[in-house]
């Protein structure tokens, strides 16, 4: 749903893809899946990310606004998919929870969170009426103060180094990952190919890398296997591991 | 002036919190009854529109604040700025933690539905919100509360005053309108 | 009362340091000779012995005072007060004063990216920092700085022993390079 609502508000990504499934501008493919006339299995966003990037390194240009437009909804996308691929294990594990009982839930959730809502409005009214109000914020004269203020309490240290953090330059945001990111998942498809044709069957604890980056590109390679058809991806628990295994037959040798 | 009264009114004069009744009779080394007394008398003496400064109950006691309609004169000599607006999603937040305190941040973000690390950051700048240590839970959260600045702001003497929050349950209306959407979704998804 | 006597009464009330008795008849936007009579009416109001509190005459103009036979009940209990901590927002908004002093309530806003009216509130309940005049720019600003109470509590004898900025190499009085540093970091922290 919000997804849906940038792709209205925000500037139009220029990019055309050039997919087995679609071919056309991208925006439009984002709107051809959230109306459901595209599967969002058939979609491989990793093909997607790097269109994208060789389009920025044809064009030359730079458009903030664009770019972060595409990140939000190749951002969407992945989250839809990921949401359909735990699907499978949510229904198992509540196999009783009919449509009915997850409308009721959700019902629930929406009805408390609308008392907050309403509540925020009534606070809004307590607010207009009494944060204007004037109070006196002096300090107590010296003669007046019992508890007398210690001389060197505390450290002037503290003050630079409670300024120091603000005369640091602020980091320039890295975004070279964003490049990286769609090799390395191509690379990573490739890595995990082989070993499904060798092994059969693997965990992601057992291949996964050491590094979060690393970690995640191997999740989506995953979640490409799984989209293509070529590994069945198991997780009998929340948070454990996920057990991949080939679905596809191998090649046949030939001769 | 009842001479006790006098006293009360260099104490409330004199502190920038409000002082809670049971503190002004200690300080004057009185009964409570004698204090409530004096009290009685200080709040005559400013009833609206005797003085420029008044008296008020908020945050658990009592204190002085200048009169409204005063108010401008003073914000021009002073240059004091009224504070900023309070968004949409910072009210929202405050009054999820104002109820719920002590309360983490994945619980504001559950009943909001979105994370609240900048709204909460935001009210904590604002002195609206504060941490008050941490769960007993895996993790060990922070816990986030309202404090003395969140009273004063809304004109409330505690947290009690909030109007209870079944006053802002939805209509059975509203409700059974949003549960047949949410039938029919169910539905199509179904087929 | 008179009303403009009440208008004086906030104002006094309200402002920290000696109000200039040209500056109230300025503040109230009346004659000097309004004025005069507003303040007297207020002085009768508050002759010794009628109220907690008493209108002083000291350098630099007039302000409100605690009576001298309540001055024991006001230390009884700023003696039970319990001392507040600085937290870190605090401490930065104070750093920023100490070392730009003087310096706008906007101008710490700019450094610091974040509205800081309720820190610097704060700061001067505790008396660490002060309101010294107003900035010759437009709309007269309000400027604060640091004052003795801020100078005994970090054990300096004045401003110029603040620490150096060791990992900027910048002594304490290049205010000059803090202060377009800070700015410059503002500007890049808020593309």
């Amino acid at each position: 749903m919000r997804a849906e609502a940038s792709a209205v508000a925000a500037p139009p990504v220029m990019l055309e893809l050039d997919l087995d499934v679609f071919d056309g501008p991208f925006d439009l493919l984002v709107t051809l899946i959230l109306r459901d006339e595209i599967d969002i299995w058939e979609v491989r966003v990793s093909r997607i990310i790097a269109e994208y990037v060789v389009h920025l390194a044809d064009t030359g240009e730079f458009d903030l606004d664009a770019t972060s437009q595409f990140v939000v909804l190749v951002a969407a996308l992945l989250e839809m998919k990921s949401r359909l691929l735990l699907e499978e294990d949510v229904e198992e594990e509540f196999e009783d929870l009919d449509p009915d009982e997850a409308a009721r839930q959700l019902l629930e959730r929406l009805v408390r969170y609308s008392q907050f809502r309403n509540a925020a409005g009534s606070l809004r009214t307590a607010w207009e009426e009494h944060s204007a109000r004037l109070y006196r914020h002096a300090p107590v004269p010296a003669g007046l103060l019992r508890r007398r203020v210690v001389d060197g309490a505390l450290s002037a240290g503290v003050l630079a180094d409670a300024l120091t953090p603000l005369l640091r330059e602020p980091p320039v945001p890295d975004t070279s990952h964003l490049a990286d990111l769609a090799v390395s998942l191509v690379k990573e498809l490739r890595r995990l190919r082989l070993i499904l044709d060798d092994e059969g069957e693997f965990t992601f604890a057992a291949v996964a890398p050491r590094g979060r980056l690393e970690r995640a590109v191997t999740f989506f390679a995953l979640l490409e296997l799984h989209s293509s058809g070529e590994a069945r991806l198991r997780q009998t628990r929340h948070f454990g591991d996920i057990v991949v295994s080939r679905i596809t037959a191998p090649a046949p040798v030939i001769g | 002036m009842h001479p006790l009264a006098r006293r009360l009114e260099a104490l409330l004069f004199i502190s920038s919190r409000p002082i809670a009744a049971d503190r002004l009779a200690e300080a004057c080394a009185c009964t409570d009854e004698e204090g409530a007394d004096a009290l009685q008398a200080l709040r005559t003496e400013y009833a609206t529109g005797v003085h420029g400064i008044e008296i008020r109950d908020v945050a658990g006691g009592v204190t002085f604040a200048v009169a409204d309609d005063c108010a401008e004169d003073v914000r021009r000599f002073t240059g004091a700025e009224k504070p900023d607006e309070l968004t949409p999603a910072l009210l929202e937040t405050l009054a999820v933690v104002a109820y719920l305190e002590p309360v983490t941040r994945a619980e504001i973000a559950e009943v909001r539905g979105v994370s609240s690390e900048y709204a909460l950051g935001a009210l904590e700048e604002r002195g609206l919100v504060e941490q008050q240590g941490r769960a007993d839970t895996p993790g060990a959260p922070v816990l986030y509360g309202t404090g003395e600045r969140f009273l004063r702001l809304f004109g409330l003497t505690s947290r009690n005053e909030l109007p209870p929050l079944e006053e802002f349950s939805l209509g059975a209306d509203e409700v059974d309108e949003i549960r047949s959407r949410l039938h029919a979704n169910a539905e199509r998804r179904a087929q």
